[in-house]
This record gives structure tokens, sequence and C-alpha cells, in this order.
């Protein structure tokens, strides 16, 4: 009875065509905007080069040959090497492993207790939302990096060995990450409740479950999906402090931010640049990739979430 | 009759959107007497308030004037400099817009707001210039001025709101009001109360008044000439009597019938099937082929012009193409 | 005489407006301050009036989309407050209610085709195998082509959206829809093929509608008995016809006459009312019209005016009529 | 008005007990304390130095002695130091103080404008770089741009001091001390204010995006006003409310100290302090300290939220 579009237009008239699905689309947006798309292959290089780098590398990650140490980047060493002979480029590699794994993992930790939190706030409103609100305040009323400190501390104190050391690292993170994040999904559910089409849910009868699973949850993810993208870039950059302070990741095992503390002494800082300049670049380089990538996310699910 | 005010002459404003250029004012000509009230109307996206705004060279940011003449006091106003549109605005044409709680600055009081055009225009001193926005504020029957020149905007009611916008563009005595849809915002008692308001400046003042709405009613009370507009286009203009009387072309009298009306009792409306064309990129035809009864071949190839009628109304369709009245 | 599907006595419905822990009522916003009227199966009962006239929280109460402040709503003969969860989930297949704003009341993230089906499968109207028969179904008969039931809400214009929100509460076969200001949003020549749909469906399938709306001229085209309200009460109940040939109370004269006609030559006697719409935080004693009214006396202020039948079921809230 | 303050405020009070609480717990939990961490002390001398200074109560007694005689201002004493942990802060949060204020002036200042010309301009060159700025410095490390700085300024131009407050072994006073101290803050300042210039100006910008779209922008223009009129005074105004906000949550950062910052330039600031106080397990000034930003940044969110009340027309008339 009715056309789509008229014979007026030159768009051809669109038959029983399924539209792709949002997930599509927000890709075919997304690919447009070139900055992301840059950023986006550049992540997946740092994620080819610290994963799989290591294994074309010739050398073993811990063996330290005295013979050449301290070496400048030549060509078999692109890097150089550091003071205990290790081949720098090949602890650049490894090091990338551990900060985005904990980048990573630190935001899943975050999502997963905030998205949760503040879904149950938001939803259930009442006494339940006052105390996790509350409890998100005074969390977030103690700084950042303070906090981590005392937790770096309590740390050193337990002795922890340093594999497990990493584990409490994404824990501590994600304990300061997700008051934040709480109060974000909290805010998207409160508002989305007051939409319309959330009272038609009620209308029509549907059960609370479907109302959070189909309803609630599908207009929630595409802020999540920023957030999360954000709270890797925030979560890379407060490891790498905190490893640079000694309180983070602890030598042996590298990482971006404890490979830097080699320019705390004024030898290295001065005459081997090669030591501290790579690290401290492969960190700047990823977090603007992610951050950018996270905008140009935002632009391509909602423009109307440009804030 | 009176002489010319305004005359617009092919006009054209186009948007560059992501999906294409498109053609919201597309070639539209009418004029504007002294002391006449035309009524521009027709519905949502046909460029009715994208015509009011080229005027005043408001255009939103991703929008152009591309070309045409605009005629007002003697001077084309497409060729003005930044500077005399400027000093034209607010002094020799005011504006009216449709929401009134969010057309004004919501952190200034509303004498801070009256008071502007009266120093910019008039170089009134501020305790002068206060003066005059009270009194054009007890003239407009909004009782005790002097409280009102001190409140905020949230302090007042929708219609209370678009008084104040009325008494802002009446300040430096224009020659011409243009309102964009003012009471489609407003509920129905408080709306007669702004239509019979502008009744009264119109008799007072002999200024012309450009009103742009999509409520034929509003259009009966209060137009002397009436340009019916569809996509971007003038399909129909003429004097308010004629027009309703006996209105040309098919889209008003589709409009007409459409409209349920009090006392006229009908069981089932007439209604004008499908929806307004995607503006981009539109073939050369009658934009109005696919919901017109009497769509003809010729109306799916090629753009009727705007031809006059016998008794002086104009309307661009091929069922008058050859100047005989259907 | 057919039955009574709704029987609402004396809803009132209050807002506290102090937000915080300090709540005092004496502040409270009584947007519904004493509201009655009966519903009889295969009407279409037309509830008019400006906004803050509490007209849409009415249309939501008696829903129970929220809770009331007191008075009753009897669906069927059975208090709608008072309903087992069981029989509320029943009461939600029967009722629905259709939205003003087409561009919100779906959800942005679903297909319509989804959006349609979802409520049939939850209730267990229909089995996941036919529920895009059934949807494919509905759309057709509210206007909607086949190839609309894969695609986003986005995709839309406002008329079809509006459509697709009708196909929604029609996909439960319900028997009686609240319409909150259904075609404001629209255009004229789509507000007509909507009117015109609505009519179509309550003709086939015996719906009864309580239709609220501020545009009298689409409430005299459509419904068969009508309520004026004014700041959260009713101050006059007639037939359609009766309403329109002998309007008694003030403010319904002065709201006919308000309403602009398409007819230049139509000659009216205009009643402007003076004044703003009073705030129902603190509305004016006595008749809550008075402050406005032409005819206002000292007995307004004073009395309530008594909301009684002037003769073959007209009801009037004034003191002179 | 008065009633949403004082609500506010008792808000915020069970908001500081509450954070006091946590933060104490915390430290309950670090085994060990700075009686430990002195070897060369016998068994039983330490229990009798761990008694004299009570830490060997159940925590919660420690907690409610602690919070006593927090509440008549004794923080408690510095092991490490020797002194009262308020006399100990006193002296060094003022080092810290004087480069976060001239940090926060030139932040504020440059983003202001930067923030308010890019969005005037948008889609421009000016615009453009003015991104690309901002996300750059929002995603530098702090150490690693603080290492570069010093590294292009001080070591390879040697054009800047690159440690401590004075030169080593100077005891210039009056205007030759401050003439020095000037050069030696001027690195740590630029650093500081690069680190938080990227989120203020962005912040800026999207404010003064989303008001020059609102309709009495389009009636300011309409009334004939000179387009500087429009923008400086109607636009600006709107955008700036929310942002005097953030003035007040920016107040702990005045106090806390760039722990890193001082940390690379040997800054005698209260940051360093506090690391220290970290590695020696100097508990009562890390605790005082951590309160002390904590309740600093309580008393921002309410400020916060009291000003924007009293400046904002439509709340302050509720």
């Amino acid at each position: 009875m009715e056309i789509q579009n008229t014979t007026v237009n030159k768009q051809k008239n669109k038959t029983m065509v399924k539209s792709p699905s949002l997930w599509k689309q927000t890709y075919r947006r997304l690919n447009k905007n070139k900055l992301a798309m840059i950023s986006l292959f550049f992540l997946l290089f740092m994620f080819l080069l610290s994963f799989v780098g290591p294994h074309f590398s010739p050398y073993i990650l811990d063996r330290t040959n005295i013979a050449d140490m301290n070496q400048a980047p030549s060509a078999a060493h692109w890097l150089g090497t550091d003071n205990y002979g290790r081949d720098v480029l090949t602890r650049l590699m490894m090091a990338g492993q551990i900060s985005l794994t904990i980048g990573i993992a630190a935001m899943f930790l975050s999502i997963i207790i905030g998205s949760l939190l503040g879904a149950i706030a938001g939803f259930y409103r009442g006494v339940v939302d006052m105390v996790i609100m509350r409890l998100a305040d005074i969390l977030m009323s103690i700084p950042g990096l303070p906090l981590l400190l005392i937790m770096g501390a309590i740390l050193s104190e337990w002795k922890v060995p340093a594999e497990y050391r990493l584990y409490i690292i994404m824990i501590m993170l994600s304990f300061v990450g997700w008051p934040g994040l709480a109060r974000l999904v909290r805010g998207q559910i409160l508002s989305l409740k007051e939409q319309p089409f959330m009272l038609a849910t009620e209308v029509l009868g549907l059960s609370d479950r479907r109302k959070i699973l189909h309803h609630l949850i599908p207009n929630t993810v595409p802020l999540l999906l920023v957030v999360a993208t954000l709270n890797v870039a925030g979560s890379i950059l407060s490891e790498s402090a905190l490893s640079f302070l000694g309180l983070g990741v602890v030598p042996p095992t590298p990482s971006w931010g404890n490979m830097m503390d080699a320019a705390n002494n004024f030898m290295d800082f001065r005459k081997r640049p090669w030591l501290w300049i790579p690290p401290g670049t492969a960190i700047f380089l990823t977090v603007v990739s992610i951050n950018l990538l996270g905008d140009g996310l935002r632009d391509a699910l909602d423009p109307k979430m440009r804030r | 009759m009176n002489e010319m005010l305004l005359e617009v002459n092919h006009l054209q404003t186009h948007f560059y959107t992501e999906n294409g250029v498109v053609k919201a004012v597309n070639d539209v000509s009418f004029a504007i007497r002294e002391g006449e009230t035309v009524c521009i109307v027709g519905e949502s996206g046909c460029g009715k308030s994208i015509t009011a705004l080229s005027l005043m060279q408001l255009i939103p940011e991703n929008g152009k004037v591309e070309a045409g003449e605009i005629h007002f006091a003697g001077q084309d106003l497409l060729r003005l400099s930044k500077k005399d549109i400027r000093r034209l605005r607010g002094n020799e044409i005011g504006m009216i817009f449709q929401e009134p709680m969010t057309s004004l600055n919501p952190v200034f009081t509303i004498g801070e707001q009256m008071i502007e055009p009266l120093q910019e225009h008039l170089l009134l001193s501020k305790k002068d210039a206060y003066k005059k926005a009270m009194a054009l504020i007890t003239m407009l029957g909004i009782p005790n001025a002097e409280k009102i020149v001190n409140l905020y905007p949230h302090e007042l009611s929708g219609g209370m709101l678009q008084r104040i916008m009325i008494a802002i563009a009446l300040s430096c005595n224009p020659k011409l009001i243009i309102a964009d849809e003012p009471t489609t915002a407003l509920d129905v008692t408080i709306q007669a109360q702004i239509l019979d308001m502008l009744r009264e400046i119109k008799q007072e003042f002999n200024t012309s008044i450009l009103l742009i709405t999509h409520d034929l009613g509003v259009v009966a009370e209060m137009a002397d000439y009436v340009v019916v507009m569809y996509a971007g286009k003038v399909v129909e203009e003429g004097p308010v009597l004629e027009l309703f009387a006996n209105p040309q072309h098919p889209y008003t009298k589709g409009l007409l019938k459409a409209k349920p009306v009090i006392g006229e009792r009908k069981d089932r409306l007439y209604t004008i099937a499908g929806q307004v064309p995607n503006l981009v990129d539109l073939q050369e035809a009658c934009y109005f082929a696919d919901r017109c009864e009497h769509a003809m071949d010729i109306c799916r190839m090629k753009q009727p012009a705007l031809t006059t009628m016998a008794n002086g109304q104009k309307a661009a369709c091929w069922l008058y193409e050859e100047g005989e009245n259907r | 005489m057919s039955e009574t599907l709704l029987e609402v006595t004396d809803l009132k419905k209050y807002y506290s407006s102090s937000k915080g822990m300090f709540k005092k009522f004496g502040d409270a916003v009584k947007a519904v301050d004493g509201v009655s009227f009966t519903i009889e199966k295969g009407e279409v009962f037309g509830l008019v009036g400006e906004s803050g006239s509490g007209k849409s929280t009415i249309g939501k109460t008696i829903l129970r989309l929220h809770d009331k402040t007191d008075g009753e709503v009897k669906y069927k003969g059975k208090d709608v407050f008072s309903l087992s969860k069981k029989e509320l989930r029943h009461l939600r297949v029967e009722t629905q209610l259709v939205f003003q704003d087409p561009f919100s009341s779906l959800n942005p993230r679903i297909r319509v085709g989804d959006a349609i089906g979802e409520a049939m499968v939850e209730h267990g109207l229909v089995s996941k195998q036919e529920v895009r028969e059934r949807v494919l179904e509905v759309m057709e008969k509210c206007g909607l082509s086949p190839f609309h039931i894969d695609r986003y809400p986005h995709e839309f214009s406002g008329g079809q959206r509006q459509r697709i929100v009708i196909a929604r509460a029609m996909a439960l076969n319900p028997e009686f829809i609240v319409m909150d200001e259904p075609v404001a949003a629209l255009d004229v020549s789509i507000q007509a093929q909507i009117i015109n749909l609505f009519s179509d469906l309550q003709r086939e399938n015996g719906l009864s509608y309580l239709f609220i709306s501020h545009d009298l001229s689409v409430v005299e085209h459509l419904c068969t008995k009508i309520a004026i309200m004014y700041l959260g009460n009713i101050v006059e109940q007639a037939s359609k016809e009766e309403l329109f040939k002998n309007p008694m109370h003030p403010y319904t004269k002065a709201l006919l006459s308000a309403v602009p006609i398409p007819d230049p030559t139509a000659k009216r006697e205009r009643i402007i009312l003076k004044g703003d719409i009073p705030s129902p935080i603190n509305p004016p004693s006595g008749c809550k019209f008075r402050t406005r009214c032409p005819m206002a006396t000292d007995l307004c202020a004073e009395k309530i005016p008594d909301y009684h039948d002037a003769g073959g079921g007209h009801f009037v809230a004034c003191h002179y009529v | 008005m008065k009633q949403y303050v004082l609500q506010r405020f008792l808000q915020m009070i069970v908001i500081l007990f509450g954070t006091s609480f946590i933060i104490f717990f915390l430290f309950a939990m670090l085994p060990g304390d700075y009686i430990d961490s002195n070897i060369n002390l016998t068994p039983q001398r330490a229990q009798e130095l761990k008694a004299l200074y009570g830490l060997d109560k159940p925590v919660l007694e420690r907690y409610f002695s602690w919070l006593g005689n927090a509440l008549h201002g004794d923080f408690g004493y510095s092991l490490k130091h020797q002194e009262k942990v308020t006399s100990l802060l006193n002296k060094y949060v003022w080092n810290s103080f004087f480069v976060a204020i001239f940090a926060l002036l030139l932040t504020w200042s440059i983003a202001l404008v930067t923030g308010v010309f890019s969005a005037i301009k948008q889609y421009s060159w000016f615009d453009g770089f003015v991104t690309f700025f901002v996300f750059a410095a929002m995603s530098f490390p702090s150490f690693f741009i603080s290492l570069l700085f010093i590294k292009w300024f001080g070591v390879d131009l040697q054009i800047l001091p690159i440690g401590g407050m004075i030169d080593t072994g100077s005891d210039s006073t009056g205007l030759a001390y401050l003439f020095e101290v000037g050069k030696h803050m001027i690195l740590p300042v630029i650093i500081l204010t690069l680190l938080s210039i990227g989120s203020l100006t962005r912040y800026f910008r999207t404010g003064m995006l989303e008001v020059i779209r609102q309709d009495y922008i389009r009636t300011a223009r309409a009334k004939g006003l000179k387009e500087r009129v429009v923008i400086f005074k109607h636009a600006l105004k709107n955008a700036m409310l929310p942002a005097i906000t953030l003035l007040a949550f920016e107040l702990p950062g005045l106090f806390s100290g760039a722990i890193i910052m001082e940390q690379i330039f040997n800054w005698p600031g209260v940051g360093r302090i506090q690391l220290e106080s970290v590695s020696f397990r100097d508990y009562p000034v890390l605790m005082a300290f951590t309160m002390f930003l904590s309740c600093l940044t309580i008393i921002g969110n309410f400020l916060a939220d009291v000003i924007y009340a009293a400046v904002d027309p439509r709340i302050r008339l509720k």
C-alpha cells in the first residue's frame, strides 16, 4: 500500500533486504574515521609485537651476558643492550605483554564490578542504591595515586612472589577504577528508565529479566564500550607510574614502567637514552592510539554521546 | 495598495549533510507589502523555517544561501556586508521563535536581555533602555513590569515569555516582524492571546508580519496573503479568502480536507497517501507526484512552474499549466 | 446497555515537589484532584485539557504504571490496584498504551519485528516459530509493508513509527487502549492517516479507547463521550453531540472559541481568557478556574462548585450553570 | 536552596567518616610497621615501643583513639622525622602548593582560551591542532614527559636547572633566592600544566560547542548583537557556569603535590615526603596525609555543589 521510497528519488526501491545489524553500521561509520583506523592498526601492531615478537627474537629474555653490556643500538641489537647485557628490544616486547595484559585485565575487572553495581543501584534504587553510591563516593574521595601507593606498599610488605604480584596490581587498579564506572552506568540506567520505550516494556507486561537483558543492557553497551576503551588507557598509565616508582611490577618481570627506572641513575640517563626512551614512547603511542580509537568509537556508536 | 516592503526572488538555501546535498529552500519567491501579514504554511521539512532564517542570514553551520535576491527597503540583503546585516537585525526586522522556554538566556534577567537591542541600535543609556523596556512590557498587557524586569526566564510561564519575545522584537519599532511558529508550543487559550496581540500590533504600528506556521486555522485567522510550501518549493500562493474558498493545488486541497474541523461532521478523514520524499538528490519532477490523485506522466518527468491564474492566485501544477482553471 | 469496562471514582494523584530527605506533603503538586468517569465497552472516551490539567497522569495511573494517592480504579469490576501478580500480567495483555513522541517510544537498538513480536512470545500467545507470521499480519493491518520487519526504528519517519507503536500494542489484541496525545507530534496529512487507522481498528476489533488530547477538533472527530479537564479536575463531561452543541462551562466555551478554524470567513464570538494557567502547587481557592473566568464572583472563591448532572448525563462543575 | 546545602553538608560528614574508616582499615592491613623495619631492636624492646605507641591494641580501638586525637588536631607523630606530623607537613606542603598554584593558573588560562577559540572556529586548522594537542597531552605518562624535558632543557641545552629548589650549596636570600627558586620552578610548572591541560581544554571546547547550538544564541544574533557580544557574553557565561565547579575539584590537587614530578626533580614537596614514608613505613605521616587529601576532596565536592547552586539562577531561586 505504501512505497518506502517514492519514485521521485533516484534511490532504488529497497525490497526484502534485511538492514545490516547495528554493529555493522557502527563499523562502517568507524571505517570512515581515518584517525581511528590508524590507531586501530597501530594497536594491532603493538599486540603482535608484544605477544608474537619475542619468539622471533634471537635473544632469550633473562639470559644476561656481561660480554656485550651497555651497547648502543646496532645491527645485532636494534635497541642496544642494558647494563646486564640483555637485548632492550626483546625486553620491550615482553614488557608490552605485561603492561597490555594488566591494562586490559584491570579494565575488565572494573567494567564487571562497576557495571554490575551501577546497574543494581540504578535499577533497584532505594537502600541498595544509597549504599553503593555512598561507597563509591568514599572510594572516589581517596586520591588515586596515594591509594595505589598504599596498596603497593601492602604488596611489598606481604613479600608477594613476582607473578602473583601482577594479578594483585590488576585488582588494585580495578579497585580504584570501578566507582567512576559504577556512577556512569547508574546514570545511564536512570536516564534510560525515564524513556517512554522502557515504560512500554512495563505496559507490555515484560518480565524484569527481559527488560534488563533485551532493553537496558543493549542500550548501555555503547557507553560501556567507549568507557572500557578509555579505561585501558588509564590503567596502562597508572600501572607504568606505579612500576616506575618501584611499587607496581617489580624487576625481573619487565614492564614498560619499570624499564624506565633505568633513567634514575644519571649515567644511564645521559649516556644511554635507548634504555628509557623506547618504553616511554611505547606507552605514549599505545595510550594515544587507545584514546583516539575510543573517541572514534564514541562518534561511530552514538553521535549524541559526544561528551 | 501600499508599496512593496520585502521581495524574495528565486531564493536557494542548501544543506551539506553526510548523505548528500539537501535543497531545503529550492527557488522560492514571494513578496510582502507594508502592513500586510503573509503566512508561509507547510508541513515539517518543507523549508518554511529555513526560508525565514535565510532572510536574516541565521542559517545553521552546515547550510548556505546559494542564490537569489532579497530586496528589503531598497537594498538586497544577500549583498550586504556582515556589519550592515547585523545592524538591520533586531532593528528593522524583529524575529520571534517557536520555543519561548529556550529562546531566552537562562542566566541573564529579562531586563538585561531586553535592553540589549535598545542599546545596540537606538544607542540608549542603560537607564533609558530599562525605562523603555518596562514601557514595552506594560504596553503588551503584562502587569508589574518593574518586577518582571529583574526575573529570570525560568520564573515565567511559556505564554509570558513569548510576550517578552514579542516585546524584544518590537523594541526598535521594526518595519517587519518574522514569527516562526510563535504559538505552536503554547496551549490553545494562550495561543489565542498571543495571536490577538499580534493582530493589535499590526493595527497600531502598521508592521508587516511574516508568519510561519503549519496550522491552517492560524493562517485563516491571521493571514492577508498565503504561501503554501512543499519539499522546499512554493506550490501555491494567493490572497487568503480566494485560497481557502477555491484552493488550486491538489496538496492545498488535500491539507484543507485532511484537517478535522469543529462543526464539520465527517466519518472518515481525507488522507494524502504516502509521505514527504527524501530531499537528498531529488529528480526533475513534481515532488508531490507520488502522493497526488491527479498525477500524470508529465508530473513525474518535469517540474511545473508557478503559473498565475485568472484571479491572481498562483499554483505550480501541470493541471493548470495551460492557464485554464480546473 | 453495553457493560462498563472501566470505572474511575474520585481518583487523586499528588506528587511531593520537595526533593531530598525532608519530604513535606504541604506543597504537593495536586496533579489529579478527585476525578470520576466510566468508559463503556466499544466507547471512545475523550479527555481534553491544556498542559498541567493532569490528563496524562490519569492515563498512566489507571494502567497502574505508577501508584495513586486516593480513589479507586476498577477494570471489568476488579480493582486494578489490588490485583495479584498473575492478574496484573493478564491486565497487561488486555490494556495497552500509545505514546505521544514516536521517536522515543521504540527501543532504538532492536529491530521493528522483534519489538512487535516480543510481548506475544513472552505472554505465550504464540510459539517462537509462528511469531514472525503473526507480526507480519499485525503490521499489514496497521499499514506497514512486509519489508519493514527487519529495519531499525531510526530508518522510519514519525508517522511510520507511530504505526509501529500501534502494531506493537495491537499484537496482544487488547480490549482497551489508552492513547496519550498519539497524533500531537505528527503533521496534518500523516495525522489523518493515523486517525483513520484508529477508527478502522476500533470498528474491526470492538476496541474501547481513552483518547487524551489538547486538540478539540481531533477529539470531536473521534470520540463518543468527552470530558474537559482543568488543573486536575473534570469541569464538564457529556456526549460529543451534546458538548459541542450546548457547551455549558465557561472554560469549555472559551476553549471552543480559542481553536482556530481554517475558514477566514467564519465570524465567531471570540472569548479571550486573561492571565496564565495557575501553578498546580497552590491552585486558587474554591473554583480553580475563577482567576481566569469572565463571570467569576466572590461565591466562586469561597465554595468549590459541585460536579452535578445538568440533565441527560451532561455533568458540569460551576455555580452558575 | 538552604535545605539543599544542609542536606549536602550532612552527606559530606557521612562520607568523611566513611573515608577515614576505610583509610585506617587499609593501614591496619599493613603487617609490621616502622618499629619492625628497624632491625637492630631486640624483640622485647620492640614490643615495649609498640605498646608505647599503642600499636598492639585491636584495630577498632586504635581507629577510635586515632579519631579522638585527630578531632583535637593531633595527627600523631612522625617516627622517621621525630616531629609532629602536622608541623612536618606544614614545612613541606607550601613548596608543593606554589608549584601547583602556578600550574593551575597557567593551565586554566591556556585551556580556557584554546578551548573557547577551537569551539568557535570548529573544523579550522586551529581546532584540528588543538584536538591533536589535547590527545597528546592526555596520553603522556607524567614521568616520561618529565624525563624528556630534563634531557632536552637540562642536559642537552643546559638552559634550565633540573634538580631541587635552589642551586646546590647556594645561600642567596631575599630577591636572589626568589629568582633562583623561580628558575627551578619553570620545568615542573610546565610539566604539571601539560599533564592537566588536555582534559580541561576538551571540557571547555565541548561546553562551548554545546552552548553555541542553543536557541538563545540564535535569539541573541537575531537581536543584531555583535558576534563578539553573542559569543563572549551570552555563550561564554553559560559555558563557564559548570566550569566553576571544576575549580573546586582542583582543591586537593593544590596540596597533594605531584609525587612523580617531585621524585624526578627531587623537589622538596609533600609528595616526596609521602613516597618516602611509604618506603620507610612511617604510617602516621602517610595516614594523616591521605586523610588530609581525602578531606580536601570531599570539601572540594561540597564546595562545587554549593558554588554551582549559588551561581546558577535556575537552582539558586528554586
